[in-house]
């Protein structure tokens, strides 16, 4: 064998194209740019053997701005290139960007499809709430009330969760992340390339020029604290500006509420510890969205299973071994034949 | 158990040029495994053959009822066999309801046998008969032979021990006894085939062999006044063969134009009737290092085969016309980035659903211009089960030396019929290997060929070459997205003429029968070929001036084509459509071509194509 | 007002058409056509006013042998159609029918939007784990390692379970059956006939061409007391051929077990009762298989919710009654005009 | 601040006949209002007009950028005015990048207004300026007026308490006040318009106010080398005039044909550019009873507005080309169950994502041949933002007249460009009521209006009329499920004579400019009515033999259309495509007509038509 030359580990900077980043000054998707090109360089990834597949929107711009391999698809198929993808050559990172309307609304099917496979791809949904590309109108994960051109007098539809909707479809990694949050965003994005299967990642994204500030109720800085808990796996569900606030789990109404540690004698040990590999617990910390409840963040789920192209390979790779015809003129005369003419 | 209607037995076989044999029966009689085995036997007697499967669209329609009737059409001879035939010589009727549909297939005179045990009066009037046919005189036209077929299997296997139900499945091979000999088959192929596939229930495989036996014993013994049939052997070209469908040629053909292009070769498809044998055929390829991936729909199935294109992969999809609508959006895109695909259509009958399981060839303006946009792409037709393989090797050619989407088009009609093929020797075809790119020098994704203008085809995983491509317009010097008025002509131009470019490597379109220029030339394209090219030989040899001329290059068309069609004075299209060739050719040439159109879900009779070339010249 | 003449009440048998019934012999969509046609009898329903509207499949075939209206549409996007038809006139009952090829694989993105809207609509999904009409492919629903023609050497996908995927998806009502339980059937379909907004039940219907059996490992007559908890609001979940089992829930491992009432000092106090408004208890519910624990059947989840269809009409009809241009002459002369010419 | 290059005064103002202004600046620079005040101030002043929004890609593109310019053009006159014009008279340009985009469009010696204040040295950098055009004589050719704007935008402002940032925004109506005065311009309305729209922040609007008069007072007192220009009024038709998009004509239009047509209309689509405007117009219109519903996808889209005509509403759908792609498998349900569809495609440059925001006319293709099967339907095309009002109705009428999908071809440039509309008087339309099927006795869904071949429409909710529709073929007698040979070739017949029908509906092919028959006939459809009228009449003008057919029914063709062309010796199609309505024509009369192909995403230029009709009448 070759002696492999030892490659210099590349810096953030290295994963940045020298094309113009077109989204709006002061747009979420800067921040999640900037936390991706961290997390490569953090991880010692190469560009080369990465390659980030987007569909349509604003968030779909993404692979320009990352100096690996991209593919710019359309609207709401990307996973489905992702796969074909991977198929091919397992031994790419596969990333697949697009935005609440790309993954939710015309491409949701997909989506279900890739994690129910459990194909070894990262899948992250910048999730604004509103189709930003477009100009500005509502999207499926659009709080009812919307108003947007298209529902001038608000929306009526009662909006999908994406985390809740990607434990339905039996995704085997869910995490949650706010595009601002420097400090959490690299780490999830590696956990999630590190997870062997589908990982999905939602981002929290403002679209300062069509949904400014609908994450306000908990990304205010006088809030955050409060309504925000990060969840870490063996930890309890402790947050708040005081660090005394936590989450316990009614066992009336089976379902969790908010406490506060020292009143009513309630005290850590209470407290739901947090099992990643707990599906229950992960679908109630996924319903937690900052209003009644805080926003759960971090890694909800995750739980390892075999993944669909290790299995396509070891099947293809168990008929090369026991195939008796190996040649296409084999093939071609196995079954019944007959000389003619002559 | 007497069979009435037997006469008096004459001396020798009558010899035919070639006869056409259709088996009828409800789904459950097994009358495709019938066909099927007559077909191979039929073969080795060294006539040549054509054959029709036509099975209803119901998985297994309520027994006895007109639409749960399964029919095997199969045309033999001691001449070449264009087409699976018109009307019958010979019908095998295995109850009222077979009778009720495919009677008038049978030409006045023909032989009908009919399985007289299952004409009970529920069966009769299932079948939509209010008075017994067998007794009301209505098939005094033909010649009849009527059995209990039924009763003399029950009989046959008596001392099988099967159940009465298992007992009477046997009744097929009773009845493919008694054809066998009709027409003088050896049985002994058969025998060992039954032996081999219920090797693991030999008391089945005994009982169908004892029910084969005693339907040819009937035959063999029995006062019958006609003799059976001899249709001596063919000319055919000398070689090993061996029968196949269309969908078998068409997974060796890619599989095999794969490793002539030298990448493995991945195929997204989702189900669909009836492309779906293509899928089930290379699912069991794995050993060749084809991946299958089937789809969550028609959408996914192509965008994953991009993929696999993007990855280095020669992606292949494939399903029929409604499933290749959802694909056009990703088409473009492919047409967008220029990508190798490969999108498979095995025609069916619509709009919409339509009907399934019966044949049409009306997709081609979707394959030559059904995309939004200045799309173009090269599409291909294929003309015979055979030739399937032939066309996809020139499809994945293509596809990989222009990076761009390839149509190829097939039928219900060619996918499921089977037909004897000379194997050919893989060894013997010429590589086209894959050059991808390397060079990281003065690289960009956009980089062409100067020759073919196919961009440079660079893997994900080398180093260097790292690269962005999308949908959106790109820069013909750079590859980046570019918005600019002249770019955006100059890259529409630019794939415009990479697809006029394939046609430099394409054989001048040659005339299949007759000659260069004269009175008419008929040009057929696809599945067409049997009928056409029979119907026309059959009035040349009449003295009648007219050629025939197939396309498999449907787009673009050959170089010289519009030249060799100015030769003619007139120029006639059989389509199974409305006229989509026919619109192609004279948007093209300006001929006046006129069309002569079926739309039935059914191939072309050779006596219709007769008819109308003669309508033409005596117009 | 005119007097209203009182129709008579139709039979099962009325809602049958003169076609000839074409699915293969032995089929378990006969079974789901006979109860659908009692609980349509049972509930008075009218012929005229109710709409049945199906993708393509064996399953899709349903609408032809019900006397009502009926719309044969395409594979997968019948839930669309639905919601077309619904918007234009809420007063017809509305039913979808698909297979888990129509509902699950092509289908699943619009099943997904009409459930988390929550369209007034009954969804029937008929799950036999297989592609019927295409002959046998396996499905997104088929269990690991099936063997069809597409998947020779044995099936590698995660299935996806169908009410687990309802509840990510937002519905407000699931329920599940089986396709030969005729006492249960109708009743299942007159609960999703009264629920207002998207109902969604799945039948477990027996293939017996393509997937025959498949389903036997909780149906078999000697297994399927102990195999199979029928859930009611209200009631413990108690089953099996004794009476004595039971569901529990674990709370150290936050999932469900079955125990035996007086064994280990259970009684019937320690099991759960089932409440259709908890999703928690719904996610866990839906995920029993009848492997390790029995399948649950009946109404798993309902919750009340605004439909959509009312919301957009409330919507115009409010527009309507605020409207100051009326019409469509002044509309065009709405903005600014000027007179020319002359 | 002083002007530096301003000359002295000439007395009085220039005449000019008609004159192109293009706007052009950064996304935030307001350009798109600034021309939209001009273009209200300009109607009201009596000339004829067409304008034209060309705005970027990017949602806010960053500051400076080329690909961040927008623009606005407007074309106005004392003649009528045909297209927004082909190179500009006048440029007015906001910053480097605007000016390094647009330049080229500017006629030699034409006027260049720029804003100095913005050619820092970062903005010339960003511009992709090495050295400042300002001073490096690369303008000679043109007659420059340069301004500080931002500077004398400032100074203007400095009273109104606005922050810096605000005070800049007003620069776009400093700019506006200056051309008022160029062209002579009321700016009374502007006041009003600015008083009204900031009503709730008066400073705002004050401060506007100040800078638009400041810009005119710089015009009226400082001393330049030009004298403002006059536009004489024009002769327009006497009436009630305002100005219409595309997209908002075709709104109207389509909610009064559903009127016309008595029943509501559903509209159901998915955004995508440039067709979410009619969305977003549609949706506020709810108290015409008009339901818009904003779907999944496009293909729900389609789906659900099929759903909607099956329960007796009109279904409207929309999109652009590759939405359209994924729609047209729902499209082949709806031409196989025959109810009515409209799909309003507003055509962008492709293939793929392609040039969103830009115009091409590219998929005729794809309207009148883009769909697997033999699957016929109605094609019409709207040619200005005006029309699509009437096209919109002609739509509805034959969906609901002739139960069919109907495709309504409008493009970018149509939908976001605004024209003077003579307002029509929707009260003297003829009405074309639906009438629902009733009659319980010897009904089914496929009964037939013998004249039109339309089949009966029968609404679920009525009593006695249940029935199923499907995909599946249908029996022409009955509407139950058939798989018959002849009764698919009947249907097959039928559904196409039904769309041949159509044409007997529709008025005669007229000749727009010209004669009936001659030396050249150059025939348009959709948003080249402009350039190819305003050519051919220059060209008619100047004594050439050349007349204008223009389009509205692109299928079927008008029955006169062949007999008419073969009139001509040569047929010219200009197109902004690569020649799809050619294949059309050509194929149908076997025309030798030439095409005229543009792909640039940009309108014609009326200069490149005549040319080519030049050309083609020396030729
Ligand atoms: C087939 C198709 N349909 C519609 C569109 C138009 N389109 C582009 S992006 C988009 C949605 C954008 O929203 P989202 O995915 O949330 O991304 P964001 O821009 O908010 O990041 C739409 C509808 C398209 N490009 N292609
Ligand atoms: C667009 C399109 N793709 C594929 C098909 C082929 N097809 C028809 S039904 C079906 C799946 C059938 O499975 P399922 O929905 O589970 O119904 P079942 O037959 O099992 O009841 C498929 C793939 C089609 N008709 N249309
Ligand atoms: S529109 Fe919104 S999401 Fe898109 S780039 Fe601008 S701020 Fe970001
Ligand atoms: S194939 Fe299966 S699902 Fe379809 S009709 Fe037959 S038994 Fe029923
Ligand atoms: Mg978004
Ligand atoms: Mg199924």
């Amino acid at each position: 064998m070759n002696a492999v030359t030892q490659k210099e580990k590349l810096t953030a900077k290295d994963f940045a194209t020298d094309q113009e980043v077109r989204w709006c000054p002061g747009c979420g998707d800067y921040a999640i740019l900037k936390a991706m090109q961290k997390a490569m360089a953090d991880m010692g990834q190469s560009t080369e053997d990465n390659v980030f597949v987007s569909g349509i929107g604003c968030a779909a711009r993404f692979p320009y701005y990352m100096a690996t391999y991209g593919f710019h698809t359309i609207h709401g198929r990307a996973p489905a290139f992702a796969t074909g993808i991977k198929l091919s050559n397992p031994d790419l990172n596969v990333w697949v960007v697009g935005g609440d309307g790309d993954m939710l609304s015309i491409g949701a099917n997909h989506l279900m499809h890739v994690l129910r496979r459990n194909v070894d791809l990262q899948v992250l949904l910048f999730n604004n709430e509103i189709y930003g590309l477009t100009k500005g109108q509502y999207s499926p994960t659009s709080r009812e009330g919307t108003r947007s051109p298209s529902t001038p007098l608000g929306s009526v539809d009662r909006p999908i969760d994406a985390c809740t909707y990607a434990l339905g479809a039996g995704a085997t990694f869910i995490a949650r992340g706010i595009d601002s949050q420097q400090k959490h965003l690299p780490g999830i994005f590696q956990a999630a390339s590190e997870h062997k299967g589908a990982s999905f990642v939602e981002v929290l994204q403002n679209c300062i020029v069509y949904n400014d500030g609908v994450f306000n109720e908990f990304t205010d800085r006088d809030v955050a604290a409060d309504r925000q808990v990060h969840v870490e796996a063996g930890k309890p569900l402790i947050y708040g500006a005081d660090g005394n606030k936590g989450i316990r789990l009614n066992l009336q109404t089976l379902s969790l509420e908010e406490v506060v540690i020292g009143e009513n004698g309630v005290t850590e040990a209470d407290l739901l510890v947090h099992d990643p590999s707990n599906r229950t617990l992960a679908g109630m910390l996924a319903a937690m969205n900052g209003r009644e409840l805080p926003v759960a963040l971090g890694v909800l789920y995750c739980s390892q299973e075999a993944t669909y192209e290790a299995a396509v390979h070891d099947q293809i790779n168990a008929a090369k071994q026991s195939a008796k015809i190996t040649s296409f003129n084999d093939l071609l005369r196995t079954g019944h034949t007959w000389v003619a003419g002559g | 158990m007497t069979v009435a209607t037997l006469q008096e037995a004459p001396p020798k076989r009558l010899e035919l040029e070639s006869a056409v044999v259709r088996f009828a029966g409800d789904s459950g009689d097994g009358m495709q495994l019938t066909g099927g085995q007559f077909t191979q036997a039929t073969a080795l007697a060294g006539n040549d053959l054509a054959t029709f499967p036509d099975f209803p669209a119901e998985i297994r329609a309520p027994v006895g009822t007109t639409f749960g009737v399964s029919a095997f059409q199969i045309n033999f001879g001691a001449r070449d066999i264009r087409t699976s035939g018109d009307a019958f010589d010979c019908l095998v009727a295995m109850n009222p309801a077979a009778l009720k549909v495919e009677l008038k297939g049978l030409r006045p005179g023909g032989l009908l046998i009919i399985d007289t045990g299952s004409f009970n009066d529920r069966n009769l009037k299932k079948a939509g008969y209010d008075t017994n046919p067998l007794e009301d005189n209505s098939l005094a036209a033909y010649q009849i032979v009527t059995i209990d077929i039924s009763a003399l299997t029950m009989e046959a296997v008596k001392d099988s021990g099967l159940s009465k139900k298992d007992a009477l499945r046997c009744k097929n091979m009773w009845t493919l006894g008694y054809v066998y000999w009709l027409f003088g088959r050896d049985r002994a192929p058969t025998v060992d085939g039954l032996r081999a596939k219920f090797a693991k229930k030999p008391e089945i495989a005994e009982a169908n062999i004892a029910a084969l036996n005693a339907g040819h014993a009937l035959g063999e013994t029995s006062e019958v006044d006609f003799p059976g049939y001899h249709v001596p052997q063919a000319e055919i070209a000398p070689g090993l063969y061996r029968t196949v469908t269309g969908a078998e040629a068409l997974a060796y053909g890619l599989a095999v134009g794969a490793s002539l292009a030298e990448i493995p070769m991945f195929f997204g498809s989702y189900p669909i009737t009836p492309a779906s044998n293509l899928l089930h055929n290379l699912s069991r390829m794995k050993q060749f290092g084809v991946t299958t991936f089937q789809a969550e729909d028609e959408i996914a199935a192509a965008c994953s085969a991009i993929g696999a294109s993007y990855a280095g992969q020669l992606g292949v999809t494939s399903s029929s016309g409604p499933g290749v609508a959802l694909k056009t959006e990703a088409i473009g895109l492919a047409i967008g980035v220029e990508l190798p695909l490969i999108i498979v259509n095995v025609q069916r009958a619509g709009p919409s659903t339509g009907m399934p399981t019966k044949t049409e060839q009306s997709d081609l303006y979707q394959s030559v211009y059904g995309r939004n946009a200045d799309s173009p792409v090269v599409v291909l037709a294929a003309r015979s089960p055979g030739d399937c393989f032939e066309v996809a090797i020139e499809a994945c050619r293509i596809a990989t030396q222009f990076m761009t989407p390839v149509y190829l088009l097939s039928d219900g009609y060619i996918g499921n019929a089977s037909e004897p093929w000379l194997i050919p020797d893989v060894d013997t075809y010429d590589h086209f290997p894959v050059k991808f790119h390397t060079e990281t020098e003065g690289f960009h994704p956009f980089l062409r060929n100067p020759e073919t203008l196919a961009r440079a085809w660079a893997k994900p995983g080398t180093p260097g070459l790292e690269h962005r491509i999308g949908g959106i317009e790109k820069d013909y010097n750079s590859g980046h997205i570019s918005y600019t008025p002249e770019n955006h002509q100059k890259m529409t131009e630019t794939r415009l003429q990479k697809i006029a470019n394939v046609a430099k490597t394409i054989p001048d379109q040659d005339v299949e029968v007759g000659e260069t220029s004269g009175k008419l030339a008929v040009v057929g394209w696809g599945s067409t070929f049997g009928p056409v090219s029979r119907a026309v030989q059959n009035l040349r040899d009449e003295g009648l001036d007219v050629s025939h001329i197939h396309l498999r290059h449907i787009w673009p068309l050959p170089s010289n084509l519009g030249k060799l069609l100015s030769g003619y004075e007139k120029v006639l299209v059989p389509e199974m459509n409305t006229g989509q060739l026919l619109t192609v050719l004279r948007a093209e040439y300006l001929t006046p071509a006129k069309g002569l159109n079926k739309v039935a879900g059914q191939p072309f009779k050779i006596a219709e194509v007769e008819a109308a070339i003669r309508d033409e010249l005596e117009s």
